[in-house]
C-alpha cells in the first residue's frame, strides 16, 4: 500500500481541485494568468516526479495502480498534451470568461487520462476513462454561446453514454469469467487455466470491451460522431482530444489486451486486426472530400487510430514498441497541424475552412513550414517521425506474420497522400486576392511556441528514434512481463 | 609508313570538315575553298603515295592493320579503334579521294551563287571523311560507324536547300532506308559476335569457317549483310530514295548518288567475300537481286524526262550489274566496273550540271536540244560518258562491263541467266543513254534559240569534266581481256583463290565481247534511228504502249507499294494507340482510381447524417458485425 | 574523409540556406556554389575510385536505428560511380539554367528544392541500406511535386499530385516487400539488417523471393516506367517547368533501373529467373508503343518524353535478360539517356523560350536564322535516335548484341524501336528547323543559341561527344560490379557458366545452397 | 426458494416497466416507469444478497436521479417532444434484425457459459453487507473512491458553467 | 443461489436490448438519457450477479461507482438539455445535424 509510489498522481489530483476551486475566487479574475501558470507548474512537477520514479516497477493502492515505466511513459505524453493544450487555449476566445474552469477541466481530463494508462484494476481502468470523458462532455460545450459547441457536446455525450454502458457491460462479463477485476488476476486466472476452449461468455466480453474502446478511439464501425464533434468543439479542446484521449485509449487497449489477455490473443488478433484494417480504409476515404480542415484533421486522426490498432492487433512486444513510438509521432504531428489552424482561426473569420489556409505559407512561412512538416510527416513521409512510426508498426506486423494488414496500411497510406498534400498545396499557392491580406495581428506567441517544438519534435523523434525505441521497448517489456 | 599515311588521309577530311563548320562566321570563300578542296587533293596524293608503297611491297604483306587505342572493352569482346590498309581499301581510298577530288574542284564554281557556301563544302568534306572511315575501317563497328556517317551526309546534302519541302522530304526518307540498312547491318555484326567471338575482320573470317558452310546461321549472316549493302546501294526492295535524292545539287548526285556512295554495298560484299564463299545459296540471292535490279532500272531510266533522273536510274542498274558481278563471285571484275563507272558516271553528271547550270537549272529534257553547239566541253564529257557506259568497244565501260559479262557466263547456269539480263540490259543501257544524248545536244534549239544564249562554263567546271571524259576512254585499259589483269592481279592478295571465285574463259572472253559489241551498236543505231535522225518521230511515237510507258516513268510503283504496305499501317498503328489504347489503358488507371476514391468519399461523407440516433444505430451493427466475425474466428479457429 | 556522404550533405545543406534566402540574387549565388561544389565532391570521389574492386567502396556506415536494423549506409561501386557524376552535372546545369530564367514568385524556394531533389537521388545512387534507398525515393517526390505544383505550366494542377501519388503507390508496397526481406532474412542471418551486401547472401527460396522480387518491381516500373505504368509521364512531363522536366527526365528517371540492378537482381537471384520473360515483354512493348506515341506526339515535350520510355524500355530489356555484355551495355546507357534527354529539353527550352510555343506543326525553318542552334539540335537529334558513331548508339549495340545472344526474336523486335527513333527524331528536327521559315519573328534569330544557352547546351554535348569517342573509358570502371550484381541471378537461372563474369565467392550460391554458407 | 419468488417479481417488474421507458409517448410517464425499474432491480439486488447495492440503488438512483429528470422534463413541458415522424424509417428493419441477432447472440452465449467457480458460495455468506462493501471500498478499491469524488466535482462545475452560461444568455448576471 | 446465473444474466441482456431499442428510437435528449441508464442498470445487474457468484465484494463496489458515473453523465445530459433548449426552441435530435459530411 506504498502511497508514495502514487505520488505523480497525487499532484494531478491536487493541481485539477485547486485549479477548480479558483473558479469561484477573484484570483480566478481576467487579466491575472494564474489558472494557467498554476496549472503547466503542476503538470512540470508531475513529469519530474514520473521521470524520478522511472526506474522501479510497483504498485500502489493494492493493485489498482501500477507505476511502472509503461504507465509513466504514456502518463507523460498525456501531461505534454494536457500542457500544449493550455497553451494552445492561452487566448481562446472560447474560454474567455471561465479560463479557470476551462483549464481545471483539462487538467481533470489529464488526470483521468493519466488514471487510464497507469490503472491495473477493470475499476480504475473504467473510472478512468469515464473521468477523462465526463471532463471532455463538459470542454466540448463549454462555449455555450455557440450551437455548434453545444451540438458537439451533446452528440458526445450521447454516444459516449451508449460506449459507457457497453463498456460497464464488457467488463462485467470479464469479471464474470474470471472473478476478479485486477488486471493481474485476470491474466493469471487466464494463464492458469491455460488455452481453454474459449469461453463464450469471455468472447462476449471480448467483443463489447473491443466495441467500447474501438468507440472512445473513435475506430471505424464507431467512429460516426468523431467528425462533427472534432468540428464542433472548440480548437485546443479538439486537440486534446485528438491527442490524449488517443494516447489513453491506446493505453487502455494495450492494458487490456496484450497485458491481460494475451493468452488468448490468437483470438482477438484477428478481429482487432480487421477494425485497424476497415479504420485505414474508411478514414482515409472519408477525409478525401472534406473542406473543414477541422472534420478533415478528424477524419485524419480516425485513420490514424487504424495504424496505432496494427500494433495492439499484433499482440508482440515489437507491436507495443512501435504503437508507444508512434503515439509520440502523432501527438507532435497533431499538435503542429492544430496549432497552425488555431493560429489561422483567431485570425480570419471562419478560419477552419481549407481554403483559409490559401496562400497562408507565403505570407508566414514559418507557419508554413511546420504546418507542411506536419502534413509530410502524418502522410509518412520519410525522413520524418511519422515514416520511422509507421515502418515499425508495418515491421511488427510483418513480424507477427499478418502481412495483408501492413499492406492494407500501405495502400491506406498512399489514400492518405491525397488529401494531406492538398493542404500543401493550398499552403504554397498564391493567395486567392493577390497580396495577402494577413492582419497583422500579433500572433499568440503561446500558439507559435507549441507549433514550432511541435515542428521540431516531429524532427528531432526521427533523427534520434534510437533512443526514444530503446525508452519505448523498456516501456512495452513492463507491459508485457508482470 | 602505309599506315600513318592511311590515317591521315582518314583524319584530314575530317579535320577540314570539322573548321569549317566552327568557323564562327561565313569564312571568306578563298578560306573555304583552299580548306574543302586542298583537304581533299592531298589527301588524294597520299593515298596515290600509299598505293605506290602497296605497289612497290610483295603481295602478301600488302593486309595491314593500325590500332590507335582500345576503344571499349565490354562482356568479352573488346573492340579496337583500328584501321585495315589492303588491296581493297586502297583502291577504294584512290577512286573516293580522287573522283572527289575533281566533284569539289567543280563545285568550288557551281555552288557559287550559294549563301550557304561553308556549309555544303563542310558536308562534302564529311561525307568523304565518312566514306574513307566505311572503308578502312578495322572491324565491323567502325563499318558501321562509317555507315551510318555516310548516311547522315547524303541526309544533310540531299537536304541542302532545306527551305525546299521536297528536299526536306527526300533527305529524310534517304536517311530512313538507310538506317533500315544499318539496322540489318547491326543484325549482322552482332549475330557474327555472338557466332566468333569477335568484331574484328581478321577475326571475324578466321571463324566463318568454325560456323559450318552452308549453314542457316551463315545465310542469315550474308543476307543481313546484303540488306545493308542493297539499302545503300539502291537495290530494288530500297531503291526508291535514290531518285528523289535528285533534289541536292549536282554535284552531291555526282559524288555520292554516282561515284562512292551507292558502290559502298559492293565493297562490303566483297570485303566479306568469305562468308559470301562459304554460302553459294547466299551468293546467288544477291546475284538475282542485281539482275532483277539492273533490268528495271534500264526500263524506268528509258522512260525518265528529267536529265538528273535518267542518270540516277541508270547508276541504280550498273551497280545492279557490279552487285551482280560479286553476287556471282566475280569480285574482281566487279570492282573494276565500279571503278569504270565511277569514272564515266561522275563525268555524265558533271556535264549534266554544266547543263543545268547554263540553262539557270532547266533539267526536264523537253526544254532541251541542239546544245552541242553552246556547250562544248558538256558536250565532250557527255559523249564521252554516253559511249563509255554503252560499252562501246575500247572504252571503259566496254572492257569493264565485258569482264563482268565474261565471269557471268563461267558461273554455272545461273551465271549464264545473269549474262543474258545482262546482254539485255546493255543494249537498253545504249538506248537510254544515246537518247539523253541525242535530245540534250542534237536537233534544232526550242523555239529557234534561247533567249540567254548558254555561255559555256569556266575552267572550274570543265577542267574537271574533260579529266572525267579521258578517265572514262582510258581507265578500261587497266585490264584488257586476253591481255593483262591489273585489276584482278592487285586484288588476288584480298579475294584470295576459293574454289568460288570466278574468272572468265578463254571461250566465254570470245563470246562475250562479240555479243556486247553488237548489242552496243545496235542500240546506238536504234536510238539515233528514234531520236537523233527525225525529232518529230518521237513525238508520233508517243501512244505506243502508252499505259506501260506510265508505269515504268513511274518507278513500277514501288514508292506506292511501299507506302501502302509498310508506312501507311505503321502510322493508323500509331494513331490508334494515341486516340484509344493511350486514355484506356495507362491513362485509364489515373482516371479510374480517382473516380473510385471520389465515389467512396462520397458514400462515407453521406453516411455521416449528422443524426444522432443514425451514429448510435451504425454502433449497433457495429457491435452485431464485431460478433460475427470474432464468432468465426473462434470456431474456425477452434 | 567520408566523401560519400559529404556529397549528399552539400546540396541538403545549400538548399536549406538557399531556401530560406529573401533575396534572390545571392540565392542564386549560393545555389550555384552549392552544386558546383557538390560536383567537385563528385569528382574527388570518381577520382578515387578503384575500378577492380566489384563491391561497395567507400563505405560510411552510421548507425541510425540499430534496433530495427537500419542505418545510414552509403557507398560507390561500378554501377552507381557514373550515375553520381551525372547527376552532380546535370544538376550543376540545372541550376545555371534555372538561374538564368528563374521565376518571380519565390525564386530562391525553386533553387531550394532543386537541391533538394539533388540530394535525394544522391543518396538513392549511393545508398546501401535498403531504407536508406526507400527514404530517398520517397524523399526526392517532395520537391519535385512541389516544383509542378507551384511553378508548373499549362493545365491545371494535378500533375504533380498524380505523380506522387502514383509513385508511392509503388513504394508504399515497396516499403512493405522491403520490411518483409528483412524479417525473413532475419531468420537466416539471425540479426535484423537492411544492409544490401548482408541480404545478398541470404537464400530466400524461390515461391518466398519471387514474391519479394514483385514487391519490388512494382515500384520500379512505375518510376522506369514500364508500359501499362506510365500514365503518370505524359502529365509530369508537361505539366512541369522546363528546367524541372529536364532534371525528371534525365536523372530521375534512372532510379527505377538502378533500383532494378542494385536490389532486384542481387538479392532475389531464384525470384529473377521467372521474372525475365514478363518483364522484357513490357520492355519491348514500351519501346515500340513509347516510339509510336512519340511519332504521334503534338508537343516536342512530349514527343521527348514518350521517346525516353523507348530508350528506357532498351535499358530495363538490357539488364533483364541477364547477359554480361547486355548490362554492362545497360550501365553505359543510362548515362548516355541522362545526357541525351537533358540536352533535348535544353532545346526544346531554348526553341520554346524564343518561337513562344512548343508545337512543332506551328514553326519551321528556323535553321535560317539559327545556324548555330541548328548545328546543336542535329548533333542531339542524331545521338537521340542512337546514329551509330554517337553515345547512344555505343549502349544500343552492346545491349542488341547481349539480347541478341540470349534471345535473338527479342533483339529483332528492339531494332523496330531504332527505326521508328530515325522516324520521330527527324520529324521533330526538320519540322522545326527545315522547310520555309514560319512561326517565328526576324528569321528565327530569336531561337538562335546565345552564350547563357550555351553554357548549359554545351558540356551536355561534349560529355556526349567524349563517350562517343571513348566509351572504354567509362565501361571499364563498371564491368566489375555489374558482373557481380548479375552473377547470382545468371547462375540461379541456369545460364552456361562461361557467360558468368565474377562467380559470387562470398555470396551464397542459391542453386546448391551447400551447408558451408558463410 | 423464496429466490426464486423474488426473482421472478422483480424480472416481470423489470421488463414490464423498462418497456414502458422505452414505448411511452409521454415523457413523464416514461421517466416514471423508469422509477418502477429501477426498483425492481432493486429486488433483484436484495435476491443476491446484496442489500447496500439495492439500498443505494433505491436512494441514490431512482430518488436523485431520476428526480432531477422529472425536475427537467416538468421544466420543459411538452415543448421538447415533437410527433413528426422520425427519419430512419428505411433503415429500422435493418435495425431490428440486429438486435434479434444480438439477442440470439447473446441467449447463446448464456447457455453455453460454464463459467464461475467450481463449487458454488453458500448462501448465507454476508458479502452484500455494508461493513464488507465499506471494507472492499477502502482496501481493494480505495483509489476508485477517491476519483469519484473527483468525478462528481467535474460535473458539478459543468452544470454551473451550463446553466451559468444559459443565464447569461439571457441577460441574467 | 437457487436461481442460476444464466438467469440472471438473460434478464440483464433482456434490459440491454430494450436500452438500445429505446436509444434507435426515441428523438428527444431525455428520453435517450432514460433508456441509457436503463442499459446501465442491465450492467449492473450483471454486475452483481457476477458479485454473488464468485462471492467476491468488488462486483458490487463497480455497481456502485457506475452509478455516481451515471449520475454525473444525467447531470450533464440535462444540463446540456436545458443550455440547447434555451438557445433554440425545438429539441428534435435530428434537427441538430448542421455539422455533416
Amino acid at each position: 500500500m506504498n502511497a508514495g509510489a502514487a505520488l505523480a498522481l497525487y499532484v494531478m489530483g491536487a493541481v485539477t481541485v485547486l485549479v477548480l476551486v479558483l473558479a469561484v475566487t477573484p484570483l480566478g479574475a481576467r487579466g491575472r494568468r494564474v489558472p494557467e501558470v498554476l496549472a503547466l507548474l503542476g503538470l512540470a512537477a508531475t513529469v519530474a516526479i514520473a521521470v524520478a520514479q522511472w526506474g522501479e516497477r510497483q504498485t500502489a493502492f493494492s493493485g489498482e495502480l501500477r507505476v511502472d515505466r509503461f504507465g509513466l511513459l504514456l502518463a507523460i505524453l498525456i501531461v505534454i498534451a494536457a500542457g500544449a493544450t493550455i497553451l494552445l487555449s492561452w487566448g481562446e476566445p472560447a474560454a474567455a470568461g471561465r479560463r479557470p474552469e476551462f483549464t481545471g477541466l483539462v487538467l481533470a481530463a489529464a488526470t483521468g487520462m493519466m488514471l487510464t494508462v497507469m490503472s491495473g484494476d477493470l475499476v480504475t481502468l473504467f473510472i478512468g476513462i469515464e473521468l477523462l470523458s465526463v471532463s471532455l462532455y463538459v470542454l466540448c460545450a463549454i462555449e455555450v454561446a455557440r450551437g455548434q459547441s453545444l451540438e458537439s457536446g451533446l452528440k458526445y455525450l450521447i454516444t459516449g453514454a451508449i460506449g459507457t454502458a457497453l463498456l460497464i457491460y464488457g467488463f462485467a462479463l470479464l469479471y464474470g469469467v474470471t472473478g476478479t477485476t485486477s488486471l493481474e488476476g485476470i491474466s493469471a486466472r487466464l494463464g492458469a487455466v491455460g488455452s481453454p476452449a474459449p469461453e463464450p461468455l469471455f468472447i462476449a466480453a471480448i467483443v463489447l470491451v473491443v466495441v467500447a474502446l474501438g468507440f472512445k478511439a473513435s475506430t471505424v464501425p464507431f467512429h460516426m460522431w468523431t467528425p462533427d464533434v472534432y468540428q464542433g468543439a472548440p480548437t485546443p479542446v479538439t486537440t486534446f482530444m485528438a491527442t490524449g484521449t488517443k494516447t489513453a485509449v491506446m493505453g487502455a487497449f494495450l492494458l487490456v489486451f496484450t497485458g491481460a489477455t494475451h493468452q488468448a490473443s490468437g483470438d482477438w488478433r484477428v478481429v482487432i486486426g480487421a477494425v485497424a484494417a476497415i479504420t485505414m480504409v474508411v478514414g482515409n476515404i472519408g477525409a478525401l472530400l472534406q473542406d473543414n480542415i477541422k472534420r478533415m484533421l478528424g477524419w485524419s486522426s480516425i485513420a490514424q487510430a487504424g495504424y496505432l490498432l496494427i500494433g495492439v492487433a499484433v499482440g508482440t512486444l515489437a507491436g507495443t514498441e512501435s504503437v508507444i513510438y508512434y503515439l509520440f509521432a502523432y501527438v507532435a504531428m497533431t499538435l503542429a497541424a492544430f496549432a497552425i489552424v488555431i493560429l489561422r482561426e483567431r485570425e480570419v473569420e471562419n478560419g477552419d475552412h481549407v481554403e483559409a489556409l490559401a496562400g497562408y505559407g507565403r505570407a508566414r512561412p514559418w507557419a508554413g513550414v511546420v504546418m507542411t512538416l506536419a502534413m509530410l510527416c502524418l502522410a509518412g513521409f520519410p525522413p520524418l517521425a511519422g515514416f520511422v512510426g509507421k515502418f515499425l508498426l508495418f515491421g511488427s506486423a510483418v513480424d507477427a506474420d499478418m502481412t495483408w494488414l501492413a499492406i492494407v496500411g500501405a495502400v491506406a497510406s498512399v489514400v492518405s497522400v491525397v488529401y494531406y498534400l492538398r493542404v500543401v498545396i493550398v499552403m504554397w499557392a498564391p493567395p486567392p486576392g493577390g497580396r495577402h491580406e494577413v492582419r497583422r495581428l500579433g500572433v499568440p506567441r503561446a500558439v507559435a511556441g507549441v507549433a514550432i517544438a511541435a515542428g521540431v519534435a516531429v524532427i528531432a523523434l526521427a533523427i534520434w528514434a534510437q533512443p526514444v525505441l530503446d525508452v519505448c521497448a523498456d516501456a512495452a517489456r513492463a507491459l508485457m512481463i508482470p | 609508313m602505309a599506315t600513318t599515311l592511311s590515317w591521315m588521309v582518314l583524319v584530314l577530311p575530317l579535320v577540314s570538315g570539322l573548321v569549317l563548320t566552327g568557323w564562327p562566321s561565313e569564312p571568306p570563300r578563298a578560306i573555304t575553298r583552299v580548306l574543302g578542296i586542298g583537304s581533299i587533293l592531298v589527301a588524294f596524293a597520299l593515298s596515290v603515295w600509299v598505293f605506290a608503297d602497296l605497289l612497290g611491297s610483295p603481295p602478301e604483306e600488302r593486309s595491314l592493320t593500325s590500332r590507335a587505342f582500345e576503344w571499349i572493352a565490354i562482356g568479352d569482346v573488346t573492340v579496337d579503334l583500328s584501321i585495315l590498309v589492303d588491296p581493297l581499301s586502297v583502291m577504294m581510298m584512290l577512286v573516293i579521294t580522287g573522283v572527289g577530288f575533281l566533284i569539289h574542284l567543280y563545285s568550288a564554281e557551281y555552288m557559287g551563287g550559294d549563301r550557304d557556301y561553308r556549309r555544303f563544302f563542310a558536308g562534302m568534306n564529311l561525307f568523304v571523311f565518312s566514306m574513307l572511315l566505311l572503308v578502312m575501317a578495322g572491324n565491323f563497328l567502325f563499318l558501321i560507324v562509317g555507315w551510318a556517317f555516310v548516311g547522315l551526309a547524303s541526309y544533310l546534302l540531299i537536304g541542302f536547300w532545306y527551305e525546299r519541302p521536297t528536299a526536306v522530304a527526300a533527305a529524310k526518307k534517304a536517311f530512313i532506308v538507310n538506317v533500315i540498312g544499318d539496322v540489318g547491318l547491326v543484325l549482322g555484326a552482332v549475330l557474327i559476335l555472338r557466332e566468333t567471338g569477335t568484331l574484328d575482320y581478321a577475326g571475324a573470317f578466321a571463324g566463318a569457317g568454325s560456323i559450318g558452310a552452308d549453314s542457316g546461321t551463315l545465310l542469315a549472316i550474308c543476307l543481313l549483310l546484303f540488306m545493308g549493302a542493297a539499302a545503300k546501294s539502291a537495290q530494288v526492295p530500297l531503291h526508291t530514295w535514290l531518285p528523289d535524292a535528285m533534289e541536292g545539287p549536282t554535284p552531291v548526285s555526282a559524288l555520292i548518288h554516282a561515284a562512292t556512295m551507292v558502290t559502298a554495298g559492293v565493297y562490303l560484299v566483297v570485303r566479306c567475300h568469305v562468308f559470301f564463299d562459304l554460302s553459294w545459296l547466299a551468293g546467288d540471292i544477291v546475284a538475282v537481286v542485281g539482275a532483277i535490279t539492273l533490268l528495271m532500272a534500264a526500263t524506268v531510266a528509258l522512260q525518265q524526262v528529267d536529265i538528273k533522273r535518267v542518270l540516277a536510274w541508270s547508276t541504280i542498274s550498273q551497280v545492279g550489274y557490279m552487285i551482280m558481278a560479286v553476287g556471282l563471285g566475280a569480285y574482281a571484275s566487279g570492282m573494276f566496273m565500279l571503278m569504270a563507272h565511277a569514272f564515266f558516271k561522275a563525268a555524265l553528271f558533271l556535264a549534266a550540271g554544266i547543263v543545268i547550270h547554263a540553262l539557270h537549272g532547266e533539267q526536264n529534257l523537253d526544254r532541251m536540244a541542239g546544245l552541242r553547239k553552246h556547250l562544248r566541253v558538256a558536250y565532250f564529257g557527255m559523249g564521252a560518258g554516253c559511249l563509255a557506259i554503252a560499252g562501246v568497244p575500247g572504252f571503259a565501260g566496254f572492257f569493264a562491263k565485258d569482264d563482268v559479262l565474261a565471269s557471268a557466263l563461267a558461273g554455272g547456269n545461273v551465271g549464264v541467266a545473269c549474262w543474258v539480263i545482262g546482254v539485255i540490259g546493255a543494249f537498253l543501257t545504249a538506248l537510254y543513254m544515246f537518247r539523253l544524248l541525242f535530245r540534250a545536244f542534237f536537233g534544232p534549239e526550242p523555239g529557234g534559240g534561247y533567249r540567254p544564249v548558254p555561255h559555256p562554263s569556266r575552267w572550274w567546271m570543265s577542267v574537271p569534266v574533260v579529266i572525267l571524259g579521258v578517265l572514262s576512254i582510258v581507265g578500261g585499259l587497266v585490264q584488257v581481256p586476253f591481255g593483262w589483269a591489273g585489276i584482278t592481279d592487285w586484288l588476288q592478295p584480298v579475294t584470295g583463290n576459293a574454289p568460288s571465285v570466278l574468272a572468265p574463259t578463254h571461250t566465254t572472253e570470245v563470246v562475250t565481247v562479240i555479243t556486247s559489241s553488237v548489242v552496243a551498236l545496235a542500240g546506238i543505231a536504234l536510238a539515233w534511228w528514234l531520236f537523233g535522225a527525225d525529232p518529230a518521230r518521237r513525238l508520233r511515237l508517243a501512244g505506243v504502249a502508252r499505259s506501260t510507258r506510265e508505269v515504268m516513268r513511274g518507278g513500277w510503283r514501288f514508292d506506292e507499294v511501299c507506302d501502302d504496305v509498310i508506312v501507311e499501317p505503321g502510322r493508323t498503328v500509331a494513331d490508334v494507340m494515341w486516340a484509344e489504347v493511350e486514355p484506356k489503358g495507362p491513362q485509364g488507371i489515373i482516371t479510374g482510381t480517382t473516380a473510385l476514391l471520389r465515389g467512396g468519399a462520397r458514400l462515407v461523407g453521406a453516411s455521416q447524417s449528422g443524426l444522432v440516433r443514425a451514429y448510435a444505430f451504425w454502433m449497433v451493427l457495429g457491435i452485431v458485425a464485431v460478433g460475427i466475425v470474432l464468432a468465426i474466428v473462434v470456431t474456425g479457429a477452434v | 574523409m567520408p566523401w560519400v556522404s559529404i556529397l549528399i550533405l552539400v546540396p541538403l545543406a545549400a538548399a536549406v540556406v538557399v531556401a530560406l534566402m529573401r533575396d534572390r540574387r545571392i540565392a542564386r549565388v549560393v545555389a550555384l556554389a552549392g552544386s558546383t561544389l557538390a560536383l567537385a565532391v563528385s569528382v574527388v570521389v570518381v577520382a578515387s575510385f578503384d575500378r577492380g574492386v566489384a563491391v561497395m567502396q567507400q563505405v560510411d556506415h552510421l548507425d541510425w536505428i540499430p534496433s530495427a536494423g537500419v542505418s545510414w549506409d552509403v557507398g560507390v561501386d561500378g554501377i552507381s560511380i557514373w550515375l553520381v557524376l551525372l547527376t552532380t552535372a546535370i544538376f550543376t546545369l540545372g541550376t545555371v539554367a534555372a538561374c538564368q530564367r528563374l521565376p518571380e514568385q519565390r525564386g530562391s524556394v525553386f533553387l531550394g528544392l532543386i537541391l533538394l531533389a539533388e540530394a535525394g537521388l544522391l543518396g538513392l545512387f549511393t545508398a546501401g541500406d535498403l531504407i536508406l534507398f526507400y527514404v530517398c525515393w520517397e524523399f526526392m517526390l517532395i520537391p519535385f511535386a512541389l516544383l509542378i505544383w507551384n511553378w508548373g505550366e499549362g493545365g491545371q494542377k494535378t500533375a504533380g499530385l498524380v505523380f506522387v501519388v502514383y509513385t508511392m503507390a509503388g513504394s508504399l508496397l515497396m516499403l512493405v516487400a522491403i520490411i518483409s526481406t528483412g524479417i525473413i532474412a532475419m531468420d537466416h542471418t539471425g540479426g535484423l539488417s537492411f544492409l544490401i551486401r548482408d541480404l545478398q547472401g541470404v537464400a530466400f527460396g524461390e515461391a518466398t523471393s519471387t514474391i519479394l522480387l514483385a514487391g519490388f518491381l512494382i515500384a520500379f516500373a512505375i518510376k522506369i516506367p514500364l508500359w501499362p505504368l506510365h500514365g503518370w509521364l505524359p502529365r509530369a512531363y508537361s505539366q512541369a517547368p522546363l528546367v524541372v522536366t529536364i532534371l525528371l527526365a534525365a536523372v530521375m528517371s534512372k532510379a527505377g533501373v538502378y533500383g532494378l540492378l542494385r536490389i532486384g537482381l542481387p538479392v532475389f537471384p531464384e525470384g529473377v529467373g521467372n521474372v525475365v520473360i514478363p518483364i522484357a515483354i513490357l520492355a519491348l512493348t514500351g519501346i515500340v508503343y513509347g516510339s509510336l506515341l512519340a511519332w504521334r506526339a503534338t508537343t516536342m515535350r512530349l514527343l521527348v518524353g514518350y521517346s525516353s520510355m523507348a530508350h528506357l524500355g532498351f535499358i530495363v530489356l538490357g539488364i533483364i535478360v541477364l547477359d554480361r555484355m547486355a548490362a554492362q551495355g545497360a550501365v553505359l546507357q543510362m548515362v548516355n539517356h541522362g545526357l541525351v534527354a537533358a540536352a533535348a529539353f535544353v532545346i526544346v527550352l531554348i526553341l520554346g523560350r524564343g518561337a513562344g510555343t512548343e508545337d512543332m506543326d506551328r514553326l519551321s525553318g528556323l535553321a535560317k536564322g539559327a545556324p548555330r542552334m541548328a548545328v546543336a539540335f542535329l548533333i542531339v537529334t542524331m545521338a537521340a535516335l542512337a546514329l551509330p558513331g554517337s553515345n547512344a548508339f555505343v549502349g544500343e549495340f552492346f545491349i542488341l548484341g547481349g539480347v541478341f545472344n540470349q534471345y535473338a526474336w527479342m533483339a529483332v523486335i528492339a531494332t523496330l524501336g531504332i527505326i521508328y527513333a530515325a522516324v520521330y527524331m527527324l520529324r521533330m528536327y526538320q519540322s522545326t528547323m527545315n522547310g520555309p521559315v514560319h512561326g517565328v519573328r526576324d528569321d528565327g534569330r530569336a531561337v538562335e543559341m546565345t552564350a547563357r544557352d550555351a553554357i548549359v547546351l554545351i558540356p551536355l554535348i561534349l560529355m556526349m561527344m567524349w563517350i562517343a569517342v571513348w566509351p572504354g573509358s567509362l565501361v571499364g570502371a563498371t564491368r566489375a560490379s555489374t558482373d557481380m550484381a548479375l552473377a547470382p541471378a545468371q547462375l540461379a537461372d541456369g545460364r552456361p557458366v562461361e557467360q558468368i563474369g565474377i562467380l559470387p565467392a562470398r555470396a551464397a550460391l542459391p542453386a546448391t545452397d551447400h551447408p558451408e554458407q558463410p | 426458494m423464496g429466490e426464486a419468488v423474488t426473482f421472478a417479481v422483480a424480472a416481470v417488474g423489470a421488463l414490464g416497466f423498462g418497456i414502458g421507458v422505452v414505448f411511452f409517448r409521454d415523457a413523464f410517464r416514461a421517466a416514471v416507469s423508469l422509477i418502477g425499474t429501477l426498483v425492481s432491480v432493486a429486488l433483484l439486488f436484495i435476491a443476491l444478497l446484496a442489500p447496500f447495492a439495492a439500498a443505494v440503488q433505491v436512494i441514490v438512483y431512482a430518488g436523485a436521479i431520476v428526480v432531477m429528470f422529472l425536475f427537467v422534463i416538468a421544466y420543459l413541458g411538452d415543448r421538447g417532444d415533437i410527433g413528426t415522424p422520425d427519419r430512419l424509417d428505411r433503415w429500422q428493419v435493418i435495425g431490428w434484425m440486429g438486435l434479434m441477432g444480438l439477442g440470439a447472440f447473446g441467449a447463446i452465449v448464456v447457455q453455453t457459459s460454464t463459467a464461475g467457480p467450481v463449487q458454488a458460495a453458500p448462501a448465507s455468506t454476508d458479502v452484500g453487507s455494508p461493513a464488507s462493501i465499506g471494507d472492499a471500498f477502502l482496501t481493494g478499491h480505495l483509489l476508485a473512491f477517491e476519483v469519484t469524488s473527483l468525478v462528481l466535482l467535474v460535473a458539478a462545475v459543468g452544470a454551473v458553467i451550463l446553466a451559468r452560461g444559459a443565464v447569461q444568455g439571457e441577460g441574467g448576471r | 443461489m437457487s436461481v442460476p446465473i444464466g438467469a440472471y444474466l438473460m434478464l440483464s441482456l433482456a434490459l440491454l436490448i430494450l436500452g438500445l431499442i429505446g436509444v434507435m428510437r426515441r428523438r428527444n435528449p431525455l428520453m435517450l438519457l432514460l433508456s441509457v441508464e436503463l442499459m446501465l442498470n442491465a450492467g449492473n445487474v450483471a454486475l452483481i450477479g457476477f458479485s454473488r457468484l464468485w462471492d467476491d465484494p468488488s462486483g458490487q463496489v463497480f455497481a456502485l461507482v457506475v452509478m455516481v458515473v451515471a449520475a454525473a453523465e444525467v447531470v450533464i445530459g440535462l444540463g446540456l438539455v436545458v443550455a440547447i433548449f434555451r438557445s433554440r426552441t425545438n429539441l428534435d435530435v435530428d434537427e441538430m445535424s448542421s455539422m455533416r459530411g
